[in-house]
Formats: structure tokens, C-alpha cells, sequence
């Protein structure tokens, strides 16, 4: 058993910034990651990185932008803190290194972003997400901060008292990919979570194979809930083939959006008859796949995007990185033909709920970056916002884990922060856990926490050796299925039936889970094990938003139901919470806390 | 791990005087080649003839800097070739010592054969 | 850490049908150079009658242009010598920094003007028998 | 041939009868129980235009029938915009779950996929399958040990990397709070091809001098050096100091200008003109001195 003050999960933007801060507190910190750190999926982020850094920007106005954009579900103390926060850590990026694109002067440049009222995005080319993911390995590198990669934490080990808030976090265990040794590492001060997404719940996304969602799956059945799973951001301009990102800017410049009939059915089919194909993200989306449901897609999976009108020179311009893009990931070359596109899972909003400390109801579990859900995106995230929140959360869930007071969260935690209950929702089929639950890892009579660390090690070499030995079936069938379902009904069209359906499926795939086993006998490398745990949480993670999706009964942010087509503040400004509670999940409410530093937000109409 | 640098070898000045003198050696090895090749055909080379060239003191320098600069050139070529070989330890020590020595000596017959074809001592 | 299977050392010379321009050009460049010192050392040598006296020195050099393998050869000497000076240049080049984008056509028209020259220069060096 | 062993072809149908019987038994059932993807493949095929053939090596130190290295054939229905890494997945998927590789954005950006693609390093997710000649014969990189399948013990690489300071060290940072340090246009351009290294390791793995000399630094630990040499944030003293580190006896200096490294790389990053500067610039700082 390794022992550490302070044990990352991750080394994304959100783990690496973490482990950082932890270290410069003076704990010993250590980073277990099921990838290389220059690998993860931040490394993927184009656009930018948000910050009031100028004369005639401040951060109140970045946070009234970021809660406009959430659509009023974003909480105040944690949208102020990363407003707050931001322009000292991306100056922080800066004085490590980080390779900003430069003004004449020598400052760093800013660029305007979508729902933004300043051009406050910093970014380093169209690469700011590799710079800020290199950059910061770099200074893990410098500090020789403990980095065992390739490693898998399949599990959490938490004390088993009946409340989640007065559970205990006080290790993980993983599963050496390399030897294929199941181990356990303590952590004293705490633990923290920067598994990053789980785009892999949808079929198509723009997210990275690894994004599975394991952080989110692993805290929930150890007690901590996952807030507003519902909100799920769609990209419009996805490739088919592989998911990979078009960017906006294509669209910016005047790409335009055909069916296979040839008509340009943002304007002719009067999605959009002002923006057309320039309206957001969420619109366009829907536009899409309204054409392709309804026959007029191509090949019944897609539309295309054609920028060959703005001529080679201004494409090579300004859009060189797009040609490459479909060149060597479809195949296309959008000079000579139109590029196809359709709606892509992004980004996931929802998350395990913490407050602005990154601390969850779980003593010693903490949560920070795609993963968490402190929630400053609420119903929709803004461009150009997800990767401030990796440095300033994970900064501060680093200090607070290794022992820094950074004052008592305004964001209340955990099932007693509820202001009601969910208790009429109609599910075809029971959510949750398929007989006993045994995945918190301690039984009451233990409390000395190495006892529980080596009580979860225990169940977890047990649990993988019954995958090993046993015959079943393989995990990618039902992953697929799993996959699909929620590409075809819990997308960015949402109805009541199709949610249902979901759900059934869901199920459907957890009893076949119940069967799964490993075919590949090898200890060593054992990449069918470990994708086969991921499915596992890929269900978990799958069905909590698809109960969001069923019980939120209107239309915010990015999430749309068709039976309920307006905002209703009445009655749902309000947070979704999932509690895992011991394998039969519960539905409740938290409000949404309004009230910043200075004022109190208003809801109002969102409109750009 | 890769090591910092610690020893007192002048660092790049072996792969620097490799290109210093192969720039000279384009020159010179050209020349040497159309004289003794194309102008004076090779089989037409005579004690005498070649007396007559080498007793020209610009030609004389001209050809002993050259047989230096070519011999430190292929010398020193196939020392760094055999280090980039990875040739480590006393190997490497003995094949320095062995190519100076032959290096050396080269120069020293050249030098030999050199005076031999002038009239000048 | 787990066993792991390594290739060998063999395999790296199996793959020489993989080898791209830069590759060739540096296996050449050290063969010829290598043959060049070779050459130096051996001229020197036969030079070296000149220290005798100027009949054997004439008598040798004359003398080994009548054998025919010794034209051969030199027509060989002059190719390596060529490649090592085109190749050399080429190299100079590089380390300059100078059109490194077109390096490897520099070794292609190395190459070919190598044998150009040769070819050229096989009627100077095979004639006056 | 690129890689000394025996090839042995075997159709994936039959791939069972050739294994032992320890892994046979658990193989068969597994192929019994897992009839639902070989389902969903024999559509896919019959559904296909056209299928392509992957030759894939295989090795794993602990099971039966597979320590002895052999290539195994899986035959893939072929689509429009497929990659070599979607190939291999569906292959993974569908055929045989063991089949290992590292692999995770899809858009060359992790490094992770770095393969040995008829016969020259490429990165899975970015290499079209229909712009190769088929049978497509994918190997894992050259000169790193293998660790199983595809996948290539990168420690060494990682070392290298990690041997040349690979992190950005200035004395004198502005003293307002907010104040960036400030650099030119001019100067971030230059560095701006260094920094897009994605660790992939695919430079590595061609250059013939590194397969020789486990100590040399490197293509890309060299070109990590250029990148914090050549940022003039980190002032003169410092340059100095990242001279020496790449001078050193297994430095620049190992470099044999083969290119290979360049023409590799997936990121385009011009190594080999940046390895040149590097020396160019160390013989200039050591000249100061005479
Ligand atoms: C294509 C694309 C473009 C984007 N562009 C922008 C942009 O321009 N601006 C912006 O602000 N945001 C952008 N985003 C969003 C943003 O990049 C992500 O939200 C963010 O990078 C997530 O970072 P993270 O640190 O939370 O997770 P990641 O970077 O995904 O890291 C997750 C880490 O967790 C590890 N891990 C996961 N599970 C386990 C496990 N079980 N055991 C051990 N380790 C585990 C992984 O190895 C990895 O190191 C973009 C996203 C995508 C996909
Ligand atoms: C005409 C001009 C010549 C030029 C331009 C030239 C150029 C070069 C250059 C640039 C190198 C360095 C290669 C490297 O380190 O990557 C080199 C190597 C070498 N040269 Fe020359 N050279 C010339 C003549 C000669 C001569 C006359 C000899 C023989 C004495 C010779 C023998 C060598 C040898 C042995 C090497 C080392 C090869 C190796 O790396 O294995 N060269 N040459
Ligand atoms: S330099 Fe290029 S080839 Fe080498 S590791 Fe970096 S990205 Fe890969
Ligand atoms: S391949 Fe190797 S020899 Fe130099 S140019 Fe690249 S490092
Ligand atoms: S999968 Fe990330 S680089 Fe290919």
C-alpha cells in the first residue's frame, strides 16, 4: 500500500493543477492516472481559456456572463470564485511557460468567444489546451510530485456509515495496468477526483475513448451525488467517422450547412431565420438531426458543411487546421468537397456536486474539473470556461486537501442541503443496483482507515479476479448498446418516451453486466479488463442522466424536452441531485444559490 | 537518464573542425583531382613532373595543408563515426590514441614523401 | 516491471527497405569516407617510393596504371570521392541550416550527378592504356 | 521483412485451433457466450463494400501461444474516413478482445498511438486507411521493448524527455501581480512548431543513431530543449545552462542529419532543422570563449 497526504485522481488540467497547488502547500502528493498526464483529454481544448485580465473587463462581468449562460442554474459563490480566480492562474500559466499567442506589445492575446461580453478568451493558438496540459506537466516534472500512470482507480475507499456525509474517504485502489497488481493507496489528507469527462456514455462525442466517466461513477456509489446530470452539451459540427471537432469558426466565416437535398435548411426549413447557421450550439444541433430524422440527411447519419465558397486563400488563412482536420480524420478535402457533420456529445455540466472548495459531502473526497460539478456552468456551458474552472477548482481542491483554510464554503453539500424530494417520478424500471450493493468499501466495525483501504483492495482483487476467471460475454456488445440508446433518445431530443425506452435499456445492460467477463487471460496490459470496468461505469453514469433527463419537465440550457418547451423558474431553478443511497437512487432538489459577492443575479430571458 | 556534461572535452569542437575542414577539403581535393586526373592524365605522372609541381612553394603549402586538413578529416571521421557507434571506455581511449598515432604518422610519411619529390633541400 | 519482448538488434538491419533519403545518404557518406581514409593511406604509401628515388617512384605509379583492376578502381575512387564532396556539400548545407526541406532531393541529385561524372569520366580514366 | 519472426498467418476464425489448450478452452467458450459482436461483424462484413485486411502483431509474456511473436489477420469492413485505429478497434472488438494498443483522443493529440505502419511510424487515429497499401500490416514502434501487442514500454522515452529540464526556469518574473512576462511575436513563432510535441515517440522510434545509443537524448527531448532555449523569457544565463545540457557526450552532437525524425513526426515539427540550430548555436557559444 502506497502512502501519500494527498492522492490525485487524474492528470488532466483539473489533476495536474491540483497536485500543484497540494505540493506548494507542502504535502506529499501523488498522481494516480489511468493515462500518461500528457495524455488526458485536456490536451484536446482548442478555443481558449476565459479570464478578465484587461482594462475594461473585471470579473463581475465575466461572471454575469457565466451565469447568463447557465441559464440561471450556475451557483453564484462558485461562478464569482472562478471569475475571481482566473486571471491569477492564467497569469500563473503564463509566468510557467505557457506559450500564449501574443499582441504586438508582447502581452498575451485575447480573443471574443460566443455569450461573452469582453474578448476575454486567452488562448495559444488553436492548441491553448495542449499548451495548458504541457505547461503544467512540466511543473509536475520540476517539483517531482509522484506520478504513477497507468494506473487504474477502479474504487474509492470510504467508510460505510449510513449518512454520505458523515462517510470518510481515505484512499482509492487501482489496478496497476502494466502488472495487472490490484493495489491501494491511503491518503491522509484526502482524495481528488480529476477523471475528467465521459462523453463515451453517447456514441458520438467529441471526448476522448478514456473519458468514462469513472470519477463521477466511482464518488456516486460511494456516496457523493451527482448534480444536474442532465445537462449534456452538444456539439453541432462533429465528424461522422470519429467525433473529432470542427471548430465554430468555420461557421464564423460563413460555412454553410446543406441536407441531402441541397437546401440550406437552417434558413429554408426556418430554423434560424436570423442567425441561421450561426445560431448556438444547441439550436443548430437540433436542426440537424431534425433533417436527418425526417429523411433528408445523407447517407441517414449526416449533413454537410461546405466552406469552399470563401476560396482557398482565406481558408488557408484562417482555417488552415480544419483541412488537416478532415484530411486525416475523415478522409475529406473540404477545398474540393463539403465536409460532413452532425451533433456530437462535448461537454458534461453535471457532476459530482461539490462546493467552491472542490470538496464534496465525503469527508476527505474532493472533486475538480469535467468531472465535478461545483456548478458554474448550470444548464450550459460557455466556451472558453471549462478550462479556468480546471486551474482555479483544482487549485483549490489541492490546497483544502493538503490542509489550507480557505474559509467555509457558501455552497452547500451533500442530501442535507435538499430542499425537496422527487418522489413522483414514473421510471419503467428500477434505477440503481441489481441485488446487494458492496461497493462502499468498509463494513461498520472498521474505522482505522488503512483497515479500510485494505478492506476495499481486498473486494476490488476479488471482484477483478471473478471478471478474470469467470465466462460471460464481452463488455463492448453492451457497451455499444448502452452507446446507442442514449445517442438515439436521450441526445439533444428529448422525449418522454424515448427517455423511458433509455431507461429500460439501461437496465437491460446492467443485468447483462451482471454476466460480463474478461476474455483476455493476461495479466499484463490488460486493456479488455479495464475497458470492461469502464463499461460498468458508463451505465452508472449513463442512467443518472437519463433520470435527470426524465424528471427536469422543461427546457434549459442545453437540455430539451419536447413535451416542455420553455424555461419554467417556478418551479425548476433548482439543482438535480442523484444520491446513490446504497444502490437505489435518490431523486432530490437543491435551490440555486443566487446571491454573489456583491448582488443578487435576476433571471432573465437568455437571449444574445 | 542522460548525464550533464562534465568533462573537459571541448564540446562541439570536433564536430566543428569536421565541417571547417571538410569546407577546405571541397576546394582543395577538386583541384587535386582535376590536376592529377583530367590536366595531368595519371599514368602520364613521372618523378620529374611531379618534382615540378612540388617544387612550387604556393603548391608545396597548398598540398601539405591539404594532406593535414584531409587527414585530420578522415581521422577525425572515423573517431566520431566509431564514438556515435557507441564505442565507450577504454575501446574509445585506445582507438583515440590509435587513430592520432596513425593520424601522426601519416602526416609524418606524408611530409617525408612531400620534401622527397621537391629540390628544394 | 513485467517482461517485455525485445527485438534485437537484428530486426534494425532487416529494415533497411524502410530507410528513407537521409538514411541512404548517411549509410553512403560513411562508407565512402571510410573508403577515403582507406585511400589516403594507401596513396601515401605508394607515394612513398618517392623516398627511394624518382625511377621506382615513376616505374610504380606508371606501373599500376597498367593494371587494369587499378583504372577499375579509380573510376570507383572517383565515384566515392564525388558522392563524399556532393554528399559532404549537401551536409554542409544542413548544418547551415540551408534548404533543409529539400535535403533529400539533394541526395537523389547527389546521386545522380555522381554517376554522371563517373560515367563522364570513365573514357579519361580507362583510355591511355 | 521488418520484423525478424516467423510469419505466421492465422484467420481469425481459426485462430482458436492454433492456441493451447489452457487458453483454448477459455477462448472457445468466450467465443461461444460472445456470439453477439461476431454477429454484429459477419453483418457488418456481408453489409460492406469492401473489407480490408490487417496484419497485427500480436505477443503477451504470459499467455500460452502467444510468447512466440506471430502476426494474426482480421479482416475489417471498410468505410469511408476510416483510420487505422478504427480498424484496429472494430478488430479489437468484434474479433478478439485481447487485442491490446494504447490509444485515447482519436485526434493526435495524446501521443498514445504511435504504430509501426507498413513499415514507417504513424499515428493510428491520424493515418487513412484507403492511403495505404492493403494488407495493412500494423507493428508495434520499433526499438522499444514490447510490452504486449501494440504496446511499447515508454519509459525511456519519458526519461529522455525528462533529462533535459523540460520545464520553463526564469529568475526575474514582473512584480505586479497581474504582469505577464512579455514576448515578442517574433519569438513565440519561433518557438511555436517545438511546442507542438505530443510525446507520441514516433521520432524516436525511426531515428537509427537512438537505436544505437539508448543514452542519446533524443529528436524530441532535443527539440524540448529548443523550445525553452530559444524562448527569450527565460534570459541568457539560462540559455547557457540549456546549452550545456544538450552538448553533453549523448547530445545534439549524436544527431547524423537523417531526418527520419522529421519525416515521422506527426506534428510536424521540424527536428532535424531544430537539432541543427542547436549545435550551430552550442559551437557559437563555445567559440565566445577563444
Ligand atoms: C475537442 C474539445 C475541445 C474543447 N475546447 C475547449 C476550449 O476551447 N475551452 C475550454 O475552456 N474548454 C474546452 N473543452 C473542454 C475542456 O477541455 C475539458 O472539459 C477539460 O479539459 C477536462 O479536463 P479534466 O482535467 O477535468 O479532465 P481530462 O483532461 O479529461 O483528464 C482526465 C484525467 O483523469 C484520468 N482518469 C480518468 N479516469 C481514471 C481512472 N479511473 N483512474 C485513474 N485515472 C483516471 C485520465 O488519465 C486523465 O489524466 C474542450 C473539450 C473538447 C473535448
Ligand atoms: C571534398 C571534400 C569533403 C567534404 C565536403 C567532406 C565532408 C564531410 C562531412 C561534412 C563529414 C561529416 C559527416 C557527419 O559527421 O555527419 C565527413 C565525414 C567523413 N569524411 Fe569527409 N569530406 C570530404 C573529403 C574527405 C576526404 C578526402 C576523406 C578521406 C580522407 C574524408 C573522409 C571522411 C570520413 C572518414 C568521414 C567520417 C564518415 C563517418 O561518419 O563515418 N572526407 N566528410
Ligand atoms: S517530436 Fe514529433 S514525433 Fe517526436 S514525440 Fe514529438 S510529436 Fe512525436
Ligand atoms: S533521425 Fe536521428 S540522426 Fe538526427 S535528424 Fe533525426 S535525430
Ligand atoms: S489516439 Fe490520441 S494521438 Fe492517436
Amino acid at each position: 500500500m502506497h502512502e501519500h497526504d494527498v492522492v490525485v485522481v487524474g492528470a488532466g488540467g483539473a489533476g495536474l493543477r491540483a497536485a500543484i497547488a497540494a505540493q506548494e502547500e507542502g504535502a506529499d502528493v501523488a498522481m494516480v492516472t489511468k493515462l500518461h498526464p500528457v495524455r488526458s483529454h485536456t490536451g484536446a481544448a482548442e478555443g481558449g481559456i476565459n479570464a478578465a485580465l484587461r482594462d475594461g473587463d473585471d470579473w463581475e462581468l465575466h461572471a454575469y456572463d457565466t451565469m447568463k449562460g447557465s441559464d440561471y442554474l450556475g451557483d453564484a459563490p462558485a461562478i464569482e470564485t472562478l471569475a475571481q480566480d482566473a486571471p491569477e492562474e492564467v497569469i500563473q500559466l503564463e509566468h510557467w511557460g505557457m506559450p500564449f499567442s501574443r499582441e504586438d506589445d508582447g502581452r498575451v492575446s485575447q480573443r471574443p468567444f460566443g455569450g461573452l461580453s469582453f474578448p476575454r478568451t486567452t488562448y495559444a493558438g488553436a492548441e491553448t489546451g495542449h499548451h495548458l496540459l504541457h505547461t503544467m506537466y512540466e511543473q509536475v516534472v520540476k517539483r517531482g510530485i509522484q506520478v504513477y500512470d497507468e494506473f487504474y482507480v477502479s474504487q474509492l475507499a470510504v467508510t460505510d456509515h449510513d449518512e454520505p456525509e458523515e462517510r470518510e474517504c481515505h484512499g482509492v485502489v487501482a489496478y496497476d495496468i502494466k502488472s495487472g497488481e490490484v493495489v491501494g493507496f491511503r491518503a491522509t489528507g484526502g482524495v481528488v477526483l480529476a477523471t475528467g469527462g465521459d462523453g463515451q456514455v453517447f456514441e458520438h462525442t467529441t471526448n476522448a475513448v478514456a473519458n468514462t466517466g469513472d470519477g463521477p461513477a466511482m464518488a456516486y456509489r460511494a456516496g457523493a451525488p451527482v448534480e444536474d446530470m442532465e445537462f449534456v452539451q452538444f456539439h453541432p459540427t462533429t465528424l461522422p467517422s470519429t467525433g473529432v471537432l470542427i471548430s465554430e469558426g468555420v461557421r464564423g466565416e460563413g460555412g454553410i450547412l446543406y441536407n441531402g437535398e441541397g437546401e440550406r435548411f437552417m434558413f429554408e426549413r426556418g430554423y434560424a431565420n436570423n442567425a441561421g447557421e450561426l445560431a448556438s450550439r444547441d439550436v443548430v444541433s437540433r436542426a440537424e438531426l431534425t433533417e436527418i430524422n425526417e429523411g433528408r440527411g445523407i447517407d441517414e447519419e449526416y449533413v454537410e458543411l461546405d466552406m469552399r465558397h470563401l476560396g482557398e486563400e482565406r481558408i488557408t488563412d484562417r482555417l488552415e487546421n480544419i483541412i488537416h482536420l478532415a484530411e486525416d480524420f475523415e478522409g475529406v478535402d473540404p477545398l474540393k468537397e463539403p465536409m460532413p457533420v452532425k451533433p456530437g456529445q462535448h461537454y458534461h455540466m453535471g457532476g459530482i456536486e461539490t462546493d467552491e472548495n472542490g470538496e464534496t459531502c465525503v469527508d476527505g473526497l474532493y472533486a475538480a474539473g469535467e468531472c465535478a460539478c461545483a456548478s458554474v456552468h448550470g444548464s450550459n456551458r460557455l466556451g472558453g470556461n471549462a478550462l479556468p474552472e480546471l486551474i482555479v477548482f483544482g487549485a483549490r481542491a489541492g490546497r483544502h486537501a493538503a490542509g489550507t483554510d480557505l474559509g467555509t464554503a457558501e455552497v452547500p453539500v451533500g442530501p442535507s442541503a435538499r430542499s425537496e424530494t422527487e418522489d413522483g417520478l414514473e421510471t419503467p424500471v428500477n434505477p440503481g443496483a441489481l441485488g446487494v450493493d458492496d461497493d462502499v468499501a468498509a463494513d461498520g466495525a472498521l474505522v482505522e482507515p488503512s483497515e479500510v483501504v485494505e478492506h476495499a483492495v481486498e473486494t476490488e482483487r476479488t471482484r477483478i479476479e471473478g471478471m478474470l476467471e469467470r465466462d460471460g460475454i464481452n463488455h463492448a456488445e453492451i457497451r455499444e448498446d448502452l452507446q446507442r440508446a442514449m445517442t438515439e433518445y436521450v441526445n439533444v431530443f428529448r422525449t418522454e418516451e424515448g427517455l423511458k425506452k433509455a431507461l429500460e435499456t439501461i437496465r437491460e445492460c446492467r443485468e447483462r453486466y451482471q454476466d460480463v467477463a474478461v476474455s483476455d487471460p493476461s495479466r499484463t496490459f490488460n486493456t479488455d479488463l479495464i475497458h470492461t470496468v469502464e463499461t460498468g461505469n458508463l451505465i452508472d453514469v449513463a442512467e443518472t442522466i437519463t433520470l435527470g433527463a426524465l424528471a427536469r419537465t422543461e427546457f434549459r440550457g442545453a437540455h430539451w424536452r419536447k413535451e416542455h418547451q420553455e424555461r419554467k423558474d417556478e418551479s425548476w431553478l433548482k439543482h438535480t441531485m442523484i444520491a446513490w443511497n446504497g444502490g437505489s437512487p435518490e431523486l432530490y432538489y437543491k435551490p440555486v444559490v443566487l446571491e454573489g459577492e456583491n448582488k443578487e443575479y435576476e433571471p432573465k430571458v437568455r437571449s444574445y | 537518464m542522460a548525464e550533464y556534461y562534465s568533462s573537459f572535452e571541448p564540446k562541439g569542437t570536433r564536430w566543428f573542425l569536421q565541417r571547417l575542414t571538410a569546407g577546405f577539403l571541397v576546394v582543395v581535393l577538386a583541384y587535386h583531382f582535376v590536376l592529377l586526373h583530367f590536366v595531368n592524365h595519371a599514368a602520364e605522372i613521372t618523378f620529374a613532373g611531379s618534382t615540378a609541381r612540388m617544387s612550387q612553394v604556393g603548391y608545396f603549402s597548398t598540398m601539405m595543408l591539404f594532406l593535414i586538413t584531409a587527414t585530420f578529416h578522415g581521422v577525425n571521421g572515423v573517431y566520431n563515426a566509431l564514438v556515435n557507434q557507441g564505442i565507450d571506455g577504454t575501446p574509445r581511449a585506445a582507438v583515440k590514441w590509435l587513430l592520432a598515432t596513425a593520424g601522426v604518422m601519416l602526416i609524418v610519411q606524408g611530409t617525408r614523401v612531400s620534401l622527397a619529390l621537391t629540390n628544394l633541400v | 516491471m513485467s517482461q517485455s519482448y525485445d527485438r534485437g538488434l537484428i530486426e534494425d538491419f532487416g529494415r533497411w527497405r524502410e530507410f528513407s533519403a537521409g538514411m541512404w545518404a548517411w549509410v553512403l557518406h560513411k562508407f565512402t569516407g571510410w573508403v577515403l581514409v582507406g585511400y589516403l593511406f594507401t596513396h601515401i604509401a605508394v607515394l612513398s617510393t618517392a623516398t627511394v628515388d624518382g625511377g621506382t617512384y615513376t616505374a610504380t605509379l606508371q606501373g599500376l596504371e597498367q593494371v587494369l583492376v587499378v583504372r577499375f578502381l579509380e573510376v570507383g575512387l572517383l565515384a566515392v570521392a564525388v558522392f563524399h564532396i556532393l554528399n559532404g556539400i549537401r551536409l554542409l548545407f544542413v548544418d547551415l541550416g540551408v534548404g533543409l526541406g529539400s535535403q533529400d532531393v539533394a541526395f537523389y541529385a547527389a546521386l545522380v550527378l555522381t554517376a554522371a561524372i563517373t560515367v563522364a569520366s570513365i573514357p579519361t580514366f580507362l583510355g591511355g592504356f | 521483412m521488418s520484423t525478424q519472426i516467423p510469419e505466421q498467418e492465422t484467420e481469425t476464425e481459426t485462430e482458436t485451433d492454433a492456441e493451447q489448450e489452457s487458453s483454448q478452452t477459455r477462448r472457445v467458450s468466450a467465443e461461444r457466450t460472445r456470439a453477439g459482436m461476431d454477429q454484429r461483424a459477419e453483418d457488418e462484413l456481408s453489409d460492406a463494400d469492401e473489407t480490408v485486411e490487417l496484419k497485427v502483431f500480436r505477443y503477451d509474456p504470459e499467455v500460452e501461444g502467444k510468447k512466440e511473436p506471430r502476426f494474426d489477420s482480421f479482416e475489417v469492413p471498410f468505410t469511408k474516413g476510416m483510420t487505422v485505429l478504427d480498424a484496429l478497434i472494430f478488430a479489437r472488438d468484434h474479433f478478439d478482445s485481447s487485442l491490446t494498443f494504447r490509444h485515447s483522443c482519436r485526434q493526435a493529440i495524446c501521443g498514445s498511438d504511435a504504430l509501426f505502419v507498413n513499415g514507417s511510424q504513424r499515428l493510428g487515429c491520424k493515418t487513412q486507411m484507403a492511403d495505404l497499401e492493403w494488407p495493412v500490416r500494423v507493428e508495434p514502434l520499433p526499438h522499444a521493448e514490447v510490452v504486449k501487442d501494440l504496446v511499447v514500454d515508454m519509459e525511456h522515452f519519458y526519461d529522455q524527455m525528462e533529462s533535459v529540464e523540460p520545464y520553463f526556469q526564469t529568475e526575474e518574473l514582473p512584480s505586479g501581480e497581474l504582469d505577464e512576462q512579455r514576448q515578442d511575436r517574433a519569438n513565440r513563432e519561433e518557438i511555436k512548431m517545438s511546442t507542438r510535441c505530443i510525446w507520441c515517440g514516433a521520432c524516436m522510434s525511426s531515428c537509427n543513431v537512438a537505436a544505437g545509443d539508448n543514452e542519446y537524448l533524443g529528436p524530441a527531448a532535443i527539440n524540448k530543449a529548443y523550445r525553452f532555449a530559444m524562448d527569450d523569457r527565460e534570459g541568457e544565463d539560462m540559455t547557457e545552462h540549456r546549452l550545456n545540457i544538450i552538448e553533453q557526450e549523448h547530445g545534439v552532437w549524436r544527431c547524423q542529419t537523417q531526418f527520419s525524425c522529421t519525416e515521422v513526426c506527426p506534428k510536424d515539427i521540424p527536428l532535424t532543422e531544430h537539432i541543427q540550430e542547436l549545435k550551430r548555436e552550442a559551437v557559437k557559444s563555445n567559440l565566445k570563449f577563444w
